[in-house]
């Protein structure tokens, strides 16, 4: 990893950087999976490697590949990284030994978690449920953040859509697919099996690692998929940005309403027992409920994202493409 | 020691090559990947606490009885979605910038900003 | 549904920012967050009163106890800022409406309000919360919206100014996280009391020292204190003038708050000003922070930017009440906090107002403007006169109680150098007084702002010339919160 | 076994990177992720067997998704003018050759 | 039938991981990017599958049988594709194979005719 970072500093290709960095959120994916975070790795691959990869690809294409040579403060910079490094380690001298079992943070919190979750909660997988019960509250925040992320994202690069560009665009785009003959059939086969993957992903993060995150990264991922050997105007046929927009702001309010219903019934926000008659029950009713809200909040932003960057490729090339022919 | 603090050692040089390409680059694409290298490693930095040894991954299984800690698992799960809210919003910025300043180095883009700060004081002087 | 207000205050404009998604007019979306803010606001008052005749309230979310859920730990420090940031926003809102129309695209209008909403459900978040991580995730949810507000900003330099911002920011949010990850490390626990409980066993390690340090870099860089300042003037020069209005007020108090929480309650006062030399080290960067922000903000020739150096020079003073570390020193920082949020909301506010009519803010274009548009550039005059510290004003009280609070430490020296930056404060002031009424207008006549802008600026200079007056009322809160935070951690 | 598997692979990601690295080309770094992908989904798939997880599988079948995607999002969007393999890019390769 | 599982799982295993390794070593060492992607798409493909099909064997359960099965049947569809379209569009975009790039000129002439 030392030597992907390394490169990556040296590297002047922007693309080669891209490149570099979707190889380093693979490895640190897997680095993930040897330290037991089945979860996080999951999260890491699909986002790191996959999704934000795919737009800073993206952009690379409207901005230029390459990093001009311009001067530096390395020397300073260099200052300011030794430094907080040297920090740092510092801090690390006196910190418990890597894999110890009696540092502080193996005996105050984490027991009760592993051991009474399964009474309390009722889910085998214990990082479902400080996730979505003990600490409820901090995956809202979560879902606020993409949420927020989703409406920046659509407050700085969403534009009207005309109808006279469409058909340029849908020209370029048909050109371009008759080399992907091969790819469209394998991704036509491939993406209802993923969409039923991430269906199970969905509802299989009780028992293993998933849960709405990575349910909904993976679907945004097939409709990318589909977006990138279609073209943008087919999919946006498909699902309309109002829509998906609504979709996005309808995940964050199931999520709230399931806190808001908890408070009705008597109980603290987030309080899942009060939702139904049996404590187990109610955790499970309220786990299920919020995984929706994020997955569909989630899916819905991924797609918004991926949809107004590439809106804007799209728009910039026409706009090039009309300089050209005026100048010639 | 040198074992027992390696693995982290090897996280802060890590996080600190993310931290050096924020600050000594001047493309702007090239600082976001900075950033998400600076903040992968510290997720690992998180996880490489969460491990104990001999333990297994926390999905309660009857045969296991040693389980590596959740918590840092589920806040990393928070972080790594925040850090691709900031990505996201980054690059949009980025494709703004690129579309109202025709570059992304971050000295042109304060050279044009300067040149167009003298002109205004020119005129206010005039 | 008393019981349950600390987490009404968050919900209520968190809720509100997808509803607003769905409204279609955005007359409709603007009435609706009003709304929302007023009732956070209210909501924020009955907090304030609870938490003054009953002391600390505690919310456990989730109904799991304190270290295994999260906690929302409302004291009176905590009530304070509530009251300050809901109340801000709100008046702030009034104006919007008519500020964006000329600033924002049309069809941008509703992202506008839902971004605005969501900042304010950040920075709400952030105070209320007793869960350290809980801070972050906030953290991020406020930052996120204040980079793509500010980058709604007309000019191609306001993207710029928010790509800088998001890229300090980033780093100050990722450097509280190491210094989190580093406090969970020792301690097994992420709650703000729990931690504050379990540190002084580990306090001597290195890697408490580590996290420490960290969790103030991080917090500095959003403070905007000193040498970490750079990213802060663009940003409020070039956001649209209502997000400015906003931010000034709230987004640095928000900061200070997180300073004042950490190093006071969760490190604990012997370890934060004892162990380490915070006390030096702050009341220079204060210092020098003061000085130097001041003599930029002479020579800036845009206004908005003037009063955004202002602010860091404000920031200064806050720091050096902060670190002199006595009761009074604390009050007269929470103080300056409530005070400050007072004058540059008016400040901005007028502004703002300033550019719906003129279309700049460069210095020049004011000239003659005291006779256009009277009562907004006396607002502005009031504003600044407060910013100097003008007997009767609310700048006045809370620089005495700095004073006060100095000279009983017998520091004179430092006494003598806050007067002196006041001075300062007197040259740029005087600056737009000159301009404003001292030169012939020029161009075509311009008209008064119109009401929606009159009247909340107004109500902000009457509430800075009332509170500089009667200051029973915020005098009497942030004494008590002061005191409070000294009585936790002696 | 297995562990010989996991060690051959882990070799194999190492060798890969190398070429990323180098890659000379653009095509050669994409076929360095591309095979890097799939090895890692193997070692996934390996490493879920030696823990006695095998509900690791899952992740694997993620990884070889995402990196379906990754592949043809690169290629998709490398077909643009901004990459058609530029002049420099083939005189490295002719001195290496 | 222990040892039979063993053992055939044993072979497979380690043909495979031979295979992978010895594709990561002609990706290293090939001399132009065609031979190298011939390199790893042979290999990768028969070694991905000699190993999943290996750790099927090994496997007990019915869910994890399938899981694999299904991995599986992601590399086998998902390898060559990804092969075919490197080389179309590395093809495409004008890298010539070594060799041929002598005949670059007449190549590119050739394919800008045969291709509007």
């Amino acid at each position: 990893m030392v030597v992907v970072a390394i490169a990556i500093i040296r590297m002047k290709d922007l693309f080669a950087v891209v490149m570099l960095a979707g190889i380093y959120g693979l490895l640190s994916a897997s680095f993930f999976v040897a330290m037991d975070a089945v979860d996080v790795a999951f999260t890491e691959a699909a986002v790191g490697a996959g999704i934000s990869t795919l737009l800073m690809l993206v952009v690379i294409t409207m901005t230029g590949r390459d990093e001009k040579a311009t001067r530096h403060k390395p020397l300073s910079a260099l200052l300011i990284v030794t430094v907080t490094g040297g920090l740092l380690i510092y801090g690390t001298l006196d910190m418990p030994y890597f894999g110890s079992a009696d540092a502080p943070i193996h005996n105050h919190i984490s027991p009760r978690y592993i051991n009474d979750s399964m009474q309390e909660i009722g889910v085998p997988n214990i990082v479902t449920s400080v996730l979505a019960s003990y600490r409820a509250f901090d995956t809202f925040g979560e879902v606020v953040v993409i949420f927020t992320a989703g409406i920046g994202v659509l407050a700085m690069l969403s534009v009207g859509r005309r109808k006279e560009d469409d058909e340029e665009i849908a020209s370029i785009n048909d050109s371009m697919h008759e080399q992907h003959l091969v790819i469209r059939i394998v991704a036509k086969m491939l993406i209802p099996f993923i969409f039923l993957f991430a269906l199970y992903v969905q509802f299989h993060g009780d028992f293993g690692p998933g849960g709405g995150f990575q349910a909904g990264v993976i679907f945004a991922a097939a409709i990318i998929l589909y977006t990138m050997l279609f073209g943008l105007s087919t999919a946006r046929k498909v699902i309309n940005q109002t829509f998906i927009r609504l979709i996005a702001a309808i995940g964050v309010l199931l999520y709230g309403c399931v806190g808001i219903v908890s408070l009705a019934n008597g109980g603290n926000f987030f309080d899942y027992n009060v939702l139904a008659s049996d404590a187990i029950a109610g955790q499970h009713l309220g786990i299920l409920l919020i995984e929706w809200g994020v997955g569909c909040t989630v899916a819905a932003v991924m797609i918004i994202i991926f949809f107004n960057f590439a809106g804007r490729r799209e728009l910039y090339q026409h706009n090039k493409h009309s300089q050209n022919k005026e100048s010639s | 020691m040198l074992m027992g603090l390696l693995n982290y050692w090897i996280v802060v040089v890590l996080m600190m090559s993310g931290l050096y390409i924020v600050i000594a680059h001047g493309n702007l694409i090239k600082k976001l990947v900075g950033l998400t290298i600076f903040q992968t490693s510290v997720f690992i930095f998180y996880i490489s606490m969460a491990k104990i040894e001999g333990g297994s991954a926390p999905i309660l299984a009857d045969d296991i009885t040693v389980y590596s800690n959740p918590l840092p698992h589920v806040l990393i799960l928070t972080a790594i979605v925040v850090g691709i809210a900031t990505t996201a919003l980054g690059l949009s910025l980025v494709v703004r910038i690129k579309e109202a300043y025709g570059c992304i180095e971050e000295e042109e883009i304060q050279q044009q900003d300067n040149d167009q700060q003298a002109e205004s004081k020119a005129e206010e002087v005039a | 549904m008393i019981a349950h207000l600390p987490i009404l205050q968050v919900i209520i404009p968190l809720m509100a920012a997808p509803i607003c998604l769905m409204l279609k007019r955005t007359q409709l979306v603007w009435l609706f967050s009003l709304l929302t803010s007023g009732l956070a606001f209210a909501v924020s008052v009955l907090l304030l009163q609870q938490v003054m005749t009953s002391g600390l309230i505690s919310y456990e979310l989730g109904g799991w106890q304190a270290p295994w859920g999260i906690e929302y730990r409302i004291d009176k420090l905590n009530a304070f800022l509530l009251l300050i940031i809901s109340g801000i926003s709100t008046i702030v809102l009034f104006a919007a409406q008519t500020s964006i129309e000329k600033e924002i695209p049309k069809d941008k209008h509703i992202y506008f309000y839902v971004l605005y909403l969501l900042s304010l459900t950040g920075m709400l978040g952030i105070v209320a919360t007793g869960d350290a991580f809980n801070v972050f995730v906030f953290l991020e949810i406020s930052s996120l919206s204040a980079y793509a507000l500010i980058a709604m900003g007309k000019n191609k330099q306001a993207l710029w100014a928010s790509y800088q911002y998001l890229i300090m920011g980033t780093i100050g949010a990722t450097f509280i996280l190491i210094g989190i990850g580093l406090m969970y490390q020792m301690t097994g626990t992420l709650n703000m009391y729990d931690l504050s409980q379990r540190l002084p066993e580990v306090a001597q390690s290195r890697t408490v020292f580590a996290a420490f340090a960290f969790v103030i870099v991080g917090v500095c860089l959003k403070l905007a204190l000193f040498p970490l300042h750079l990213w802060l003037p663009n940003a409020y020069a070039y956001a649209p003038s209502i997000v400015t209005a906003f931010f000034a007020a709230t987004a640095t108090k928000v900061a200070i708050y997180l300073l004042i929480r950490f190093t006071f309650s969760v490190f604990g006062l012997s370890f934060s000003f004892t162990t380490i030399p915070l006390q030096t080290l702050f009341m220079a960067l204060g210092l020098i922070g003061i000085f130097v922000a001041s003599f930029a903000a002479i020579f800036q020739s845009n206004i908005k930017h003037l009063f955004a150096y202002s602010s860091i020079a404000q920031i200064g003073y806050m720091i050096v009440g902060f670190s002199i570390s006595s009761v009074t020193g604390l009050t007269a920082t929470l103080l300056h906090l409530f005070n400050h949020a007072l004058m540059k909301s008016a400040i901005f506010l007028a502004l703002a107002a300033v550019v719906f009519r003129v279309g700049n803010v460069q210095l020049n274009s004011l000239r003659g403007l005291g006779r256009q548009m009277p009562l907004t550039m006396a607002a502005i005059v009031l504003g600044g006169l407060s910013l100097i510290g003008v007997p009767l004003t609310v700048g006045f009280v809370s620089k005495w109680y700095l004073l006060i609070a100095l000279v009983e430490q017998g520091w004179w020296p430092v006494a003598g150098l806050i007067l002196l930056g006041s001075m300062l404060a007197v040259a740029y002031v005087w600056r737009i007084v000159e301009v404003a009424y001292f030169k012939e207008p020029v161009g075509p006549p311009i008209k008064e702002a119109p009401m929606s802008f009159l009247v909340p600026i107004w109500a902000l200079v009457i509430a800075n010339i009332y509170f500089g007056i009667d200051t029973r009322i915020s005098v009497q809160v942030a004494e008590a919160a002061a005191q409070s935070l000294f009585g936790v951690s002696l | 076994m297995l562990i010989a598997a996991i060690i051959a692979i882990f070799v194999a990601m190492i060798l890969s990177i190398f070429r990323g690295v180098v890659g000379t080309t653009l095509y050669d770094r994409i076929l360095a992720v591309n095979m890097f992908g799939t090895k890692t989904v193997l070692l996934i798939a390996l490493l879920g067997f030696v823990m006695g997880r095998p509900e690791f599988l899952d992740i694997a079948i993620v990884y070889a998704l995402i990196n379906f995607i990754s592949v043809i999002g690169v290629l998709r969007y490398s077909d643009t003018n901004q990459f058609k393999h530029t002049a420099t890019d083939n005189e490295t390769v002719k001195k290496e050759s | 039938m222990d040892i039979v599982i063993t053992i055939s799982s044993g072979f497979f295993l380690l043909m495979g991981s031979f295979l992978c390794f010895s594709g990561g070593i002609g990706l290293l060492r090939f001399p132009d990017f065609y031979t190298r992607m011939h390199a790893v798409g042979v290999t990768d493909t028969l070694g991905a599958g000699m190993i999943l099909v290996g750790l099927m064997i090994l496997s007990t359960d019915f869910l994890v049988f399938a899981k694999l099965v299904m991995v599986l049947l992601l590399t086998l569809l998902i390898g060559p594709t990804t092969s075919h379209v490197l080389a179309k569009a590395a093809f495409h975009n004008g890298l010539m194979p070594r060799g041929l790039s002598t005949l670059e000129q007449d190549n590119n002439k050739v394919y800008s005719t045969s291709n509007p």
